[in-house]
C-alpha cells in the first residue's frame, strides 16, 4: 500500500465521522451536546485541512472554530435556555 | 490503485455534500434559533472545506503534493514548487470568509439576547405566535 | 525502515481516533464526550508531527502548536458552563 | 436508538461515493491545479523570470490575499467590521463598565495554568501574524490566535477581572481604530508618495508594474518583508484581536445589564 | 530595591517569551531577533506582575537542581508504575476497579507549588484531582484503587514524594 | 565509546521506541474510553492517552525528527515545535481534566460508580 491511498483513506475515514457528527448535532434535544458535536466536527475539520494541506486555513480554523465558537454559542445558551422544545 | 484512491476522495466529497444537506435541513427546519446558529456554522465550514478539497492536488509519481509555502529560495525550487503544490486561490478566499463567519455569528448571537429579552424564548413557532 | 514505522505507528493512532470518536459520538453524558474529544485531539497532535516527517513538509507543523494551546479552552467552557451557568462569573 | 440511521447513513455516503466515482470522476481534483493558480504558484516569489509580477513573498496564500487580490481583502475586512459594530450597536445603549467584585472564576490550578498560558499565547500570535509573509500565518491567523485570550481569561478568572485590569472597550477600540488606520494608511502609501514625487502609482500597490515603477522596501536591513505584506499582517492582527475582545467583552457584560433592566 | 526587582521580573518574563517565541518560529536570523526582542518587550511589562512574584526564586540554582531530578525521577519512575498499573487493569478481562473520592490534606502554600502537586497527581494515571480547598488546604481525588480512606495514609501513598519536591522548588 | 557514525542509530532507536510505546498506549486509552462505564474511570484512560499516548510519542517525534536528513534546516524547527507542544499538553491537559470533574462533579453530571466512598459529596456515591 502507498503512502497516498494510506492519506486518502485517513481522509475518507475522517469526514464519514464528521458527517455523524453534523447528523448527532442537528437531531439532538439538549443545545449543550449540540454545541460539543459541532466542536468534534470541528475537530475532525481541522484534521481534514491538515491532509489537505492548507496550513494556513488550520491557524485560522483552529481558533476560531475550536476556540471561539463553542464559548460564543454556550455564553448565548447559559444567557437564554438549554433545551429545544418538541 | 488508481480508481481505489477515486473512490476513496469521493467519499471525502459525498461526507460534503451530506454535511450540506443535513445542515441546509437544520437551517430550514429546526425551530430553534441555536440549533440554527450550530447548523450555519456547519453549514459555513462545509463549504470552506468544499472550496478547499476542489483546490487539492493529487500525488505526482509518488511525490506528495506540496504546501502552498515555498521553503527554498532558488529558480530551480520555485520550477519545482509550481509543479507540486495545491492550489492557494481557494485557501486565501476561505481565510477571509472564517473570520467573517466568526463576525457574523457573533452579530446572530447579539441578535439572539435581544430576542430572547423581548419573548423569553428562542423558539421560533413561539416568537411567530407572540407576534400574533 | 523508519518510514514504515512511521506508517505503522500511524495507522495505530488513526483507529485509536476511530474508536475514541465513537465515544464521543454516543458517550452517555457529556463528559465523557468531551473527554474523549480531549484525547482524540491530542492523539492526532502525535499525528500532525509523524505525517509532517512522513510527508517531508516541516512547514504543516505550525499547526501543532495552536491546536494544543486551544483544546483545554473546550473543557474550561463546559466545565464553567456545568459549575456556575453563566461564563462570565 | 440512533444506531440504525447512523448506518443508514454510512451506507447511503458510500453508494453516493460509488454514483460519483463511476459517473462523475473529472470532478475530483486532478494531479494539476487550473492555469490562474499555477500562475498565482510561480509568479509569488519569482524575481528571476517574473519581476514585473511578482510578490517577492514565499508564502502564496498570504500574497493572494494582500497583493493579488488586495482590494476584495480590503472589502472583507469592511464587511467584518461592519458586522461586528452591527453586533454592538444592538447593545450599545446599555454597555455601562464598572469593576464590580471579582467573580468566583475556577479553581486554584486552571488559574495558575491559564497565567503561565497567558504570554505564550501572545507571542505564538505574535510569530505567527510577522511572519506572516514567511512561514504559513499573516494577520488574520495571528489576530484570531490572540482574540481567544480574552475569552479564556473571562471564562478562567471572570469578565470583572479583566475589566480590572485595564481592558476596557475604549482602549480597545482605539487599539482597533489604530489597526484600520495602519491598513488605510499602508494602501494608499506608495500612491502618496509618487503623488509627491509626480510619477505614477496605483492605490494597493506593492511591487513595480509595467507602467508604474515605484515599489514597497523589499528588504529592510537584510530581511525580507515583502513590502505592504508585512505592515497589513501586522494592523490587520491588531485590528482582529481588539474587535473580537470588544465583541466579547460586551457579550459578557450583557447578563448584569439584563438583571439592572428589569 | 522595589525597582530592581521589578526590573528582574520582567527580565525574566522577557526570557521566556523571547525563548518561546525563538522556538515557534525555527529560526534565528536577524529578523527574527529584532521582532522576538520587541514582542518580548510589550509581553513582559503587560504580564510582569501576573506570572512571578518573587523574582528571585527563578535564579537560585538549587531550585533547578531539584527541578531536573523531579522531572527525570516522574518521567521515568511515578510515571511508569502508575501507567502500568492501569494498563493491567484496562486489559484484565473483569477490568477490576476500586475507586473513590478521597480526602487529603496538602501542605505547600504557593500557588506553582499546589499547581505542580494537582497536575502531578493529574498526570499519573490512577489518581484525578477532583477538588480543590484552598482554605482547608484539602485535594479532593478521585482514586482508582483506593487502598485506605485515611487522609495520611492516602498523602503517603499518592503523593507525598511530590509535594517534598515541589516544597523545594517552588515555597 | 559512541561514534559519530553511530549516534543518528541510537537517537532513531530511542525515538521510535517512545513512538511505538505512543501507539500502545493511545490504543490501550481508546479501549480504556469502551470498557469503563463511568466518566470518573475514563478520567484516568484519558490520562494515558495524554501522558503516553501524547507526551512521550510528540518527544520522541521530536528526536526522530533531527536524525531525518531530508527535513534539511527545518528539522530544528520540527523538533522544537513537538518540544514545545509536548510541554503544553503536559501542563494543560491534567488542568483540563481537572477542569472538567469538578464540573461534572458539581453539576451532578455522572454518578460516582463503582464506589467505596465520596468524601465530597456522599449522594452521589454508588
Amino acid at each position: 500500500m502507498s503512502g497516498e491511498t494510506g492519506i486518502y483513506i485517513l481522509m475518507a475515514v475522517v469526514s464519514l465521522i464528521s458527517t455523524l457528527a453534523v447528523y448527532m448535532a442537528v437531531v439532538e434535544k439538549d443545545l449543550v451536546k449540540a454545541v460539543i458535536y459541532s466542536a468534534l466536527q470541528s475537530g475532525l475539520y481541522t484534521i481534514l485541512y491538515f491532509l489537505l494541506l492548507a496550513p494556513d486555513i488550520g491557524l485560522v480554523y483552529i481558533p476560531v472554530a475550536v476556540g471561539l465558537i463553542p464559548g460564543v454559542l454556550l455564553i448565548l445558551i447559559s444567557k437564554t435556555e438549554r433545551w429545544e422544545k418538541e | 490503485m488508481e480508481i481505489i484512491n477515486t473512490y476513496l476522495l469521493s467519499v471525502v466529497l459525498a461526507s460534503l455534500l451530506a454535511n450540506f444537506v443535513i445542515s441546509l435541513y437544520a437551517i430550514f427546519f429546526k425551530p430553534h434559533y441555536i440549533k440554527k446558529i450550530i447548523a450555519l456554522t456547519i453549514f459555513s465550514d462545509t463549504a470552506n472545506t468544499f472550496a478547499i478539497f476542489i483546490g487539492y492536488r493529487r500525488w505526482i509519481n509518488q511525490n506528495p503534493s506540496k504546501v502552498p509555502v515555498l521553503t527554498d529560495l532558488n529558480p530551480r525550487a520555485v520550477e519545482e514548487f509550481a509543479k507540486l503544490a495545491v492550489d492557494p486561490l481557494p485557501q486565501a478566499l476561505v481565510l477571509t470568509a472564517i473570520v467573517i463567519g466568526l463576525a457574523v455569528i457573533l452579530f446572530l448571537v447579539f441578535l439572539g439576547w435581544i430576542l430572547y429579552s423581548h419573548y423569553k424564548t428562542l423558539d421560533m413557532r413561539e416568537i411567530r405566535r407572540l407576534r400574533g | 525502515m523508519l518510514m514504515e514505522l512511521i506508517l505503522i505507528v500511524m495507522f495505530i493512532y488513526a483507529i485509536a481516533i476511530l474508536l475514541l470518536s465513537i465515544i464521543a459520538l454516543k458517550g452517555p453524558t457529556i463528559g465523557d464526550q468531551v473527554l474523549a474529544i480531549d484525547v482524540l485531539t491530542y492523539i492526532s497532535l502525535v499525528l500532525f508531527t509523524l505525517l509532517s516527517i512522513y510527508l517531508k513538509q516541516p512547514l504543516l507543523i505550525v499547526l501543532v502548536i495552536p491546536l494544543a494551546l486551544w483544546v483545554y479552552s473546550l473543557d474550561i467552557y463546559i466545565a464553567k458552563y456545568l459549575e456556575h451557568g453563566d461564563l462570565g462569573a | 436508538m440512533k444506531t440504525v440511521e447512523v448506518v443508514v447513513l454510512i451506507i447511503l455516503i458510500l453508494a453516493l461515493a460509488l454514483l460519483i466515482t463511476v459517473g462523475f470522476e473529472h470532478i475530483m481534483p486532478s494531479t494539476a491545479v487550473r492555469p490562474p493558480a499555477e500562475f498565482y504558484l510561480y509568479a509569488t516569489y519569482n524575481p528571476y523570470k517574473l519581476r514585473e509580477y511578482t510578490v517577492m513573498s514565499p508564502e502564496a496564500v498570504t500574497a493572494i490575499v494582500w497583493d493579488f487580490r488586495g482590494l476584495d481583502t480590503l472589502f472583507e475586512t469592511s464587511v467584518f467590521y461592519l458586522a461586528l459594530i452591527a453586533g454592538l450597536a444592538l447593545t450599545r445603549r446599555l454597555l455601562s463598565e464598572r469593576a464590580e467584585k471579582p467573580g468566583h472564576g475556577l479553581s486554584l490550578i486552571v488559574k495558575t495554568v491559564t497565567r503561565i498560558t497567558a504570554p505564550m499565547i501572545i507571542v505564538v500570535g505574535a510569530s505567527i501574524a510577522l511572519h506572516g509573509h514567511l512561514t504559513p500565518g499573516g494577520g488574520f491567523q495571528g489576530g484570531s490566535v490572540i482574540a481567544v485570550l480574552p475569552m479564556v481569561i473571562i471564562v478562567v478568572f471572570s469578565v470583572s477581572f479583566l475589566i480590572m485590569r485595564g481592558f476596557t472597550t475604549s482602549k480597545m477600540i482605539i487599539m482597533r481604530s489604530l489597526g484600520l488606520f495602519g491598513i488605510g494608511l499602508t494602501a494608499i502609501a506608495l500612491f502618496l508618495v509618487s503623488l509627491i514625487q509626480g510619477t505614477h502609482a496605483y492605490v494597493f500597490q506593492n511591487m513595480i508594474k509595467p507602467d508604474a515603477q515605484t515599489s514597497m522596501p523589499i528588504y529592510i536591513a537584510g530581511a525580507l518583508i515583502s513590502g505592504t505584506l508585512w505592515f497589513f499582517n501586522l494592523f490587520e492582527m491588531f485590528a482582529v484581536a481588539a474587535g473580537f475582545s470588544i465583541a466579547f467583552i460586551v457579550l459578557m457584560l450583557a447578563r448584569t445589564l439584563q438583571v439592572e433592566e428589569r | 530595591m522595589s525597582s530592581l526587582k521589578s526590573i528582574l521580573r520582567v527580565f525574566l518574563i522577557f526570557l521566556l517569551a523571547f525563548a518561546i517565541y525563538t522556538i515557534y518560529t525555527g529560526s534565528l536570523t536577524g529578523y527574527d531577533i529584532v521582532t522576538g526582542v520587541l514582542v518580548s518587550i510589550v509581553v513582559s511589562v503587560v504580564f510582569s506582575g501576573m506570572i512571578i512574584k518573587n523574582p528571585l526564586k527563578p535564579l537560585n540554582a538549587i531550585r533547578w537542581f531539584y527541578l531536573i531530578t523531579y522531572a527525570i525521577l516522574y518521567f521515568t519512575y511515578y510515571e511508569t508504575k502508575a501507567h502500568v498499573d492501569v494498563i493491567k487493569r484496562i486489559l484484565h478481562p473483569k477490568t477490576p476497579v476500586n475507586p473513590a473520592i478521597i480526602e487529603t490534606y496538602y501542605n505547600a502554600n504557593s500557588d506553582y507549588a499546589i499547581t505542580t502537586i494537582a497536575n502531578s497527581i493529574t498526570n499519573t494515571p490512577g489518581t484525578v484531582v477532583v477538588e480543590i480547598d484552598e482554605t482547608r488546604k484539602a485535594f479532593y481525588i478521585h482514586w482508582i484503587d483506593a487502598k485506605t480512606l485515611d487522609p495520611l495514609e492516602a498523602k503517603r501513598e499518592i503523593f507525598e514524594s511530590f509535594e517534598k519536591f515541589a516544597r523545594r522548588i517552588f515555597d | 565509546m559512541i561514534s559519530v557514525l553511530e549516534t543518528p542509530i541510537i537517537l532513531r532507536v530511542i525515538g521510535s521506541a517512545l513512538l511505538c510505546l505512543g501507539a500502545f498506549a493511545a490504543l490501550v486509552s481508546a479501549i480504556g474510553f469502551h470498557r469503563f462505564k463511568n466518566f470518573y474511570l475514563r478520567l484516568h484512560a484519558a490520562t494515558i492517552g495524554s501522558i503516553w499516548g501524547s507526551v512521550y510519542p510528540l518527544v520522541g517525534s521530536a528526536i526522530l525528527a533531527i536524525t531525518v536528513e531530508e527535513l534539511g534546516v527545518y528539522r530544528w524547527f520540527v523538533a522544537g515545535a513537538s518540544i514545545v507542544a509536548a510541554f503544553i499538553v503536559l501542563i494543560l491537559a491534567p488542568a483540563g481534566s481537572h477542569a472538567l470533574a469538578r464540573g461534572v462533579h458539581k453539576a451532578k453530571v455522572a454518578r460516582v460508580k463503582p464506589c467505596i466512598a465520596d468524601k465530597l459529596d456522599p449522594e452521589l456515591c454508588g
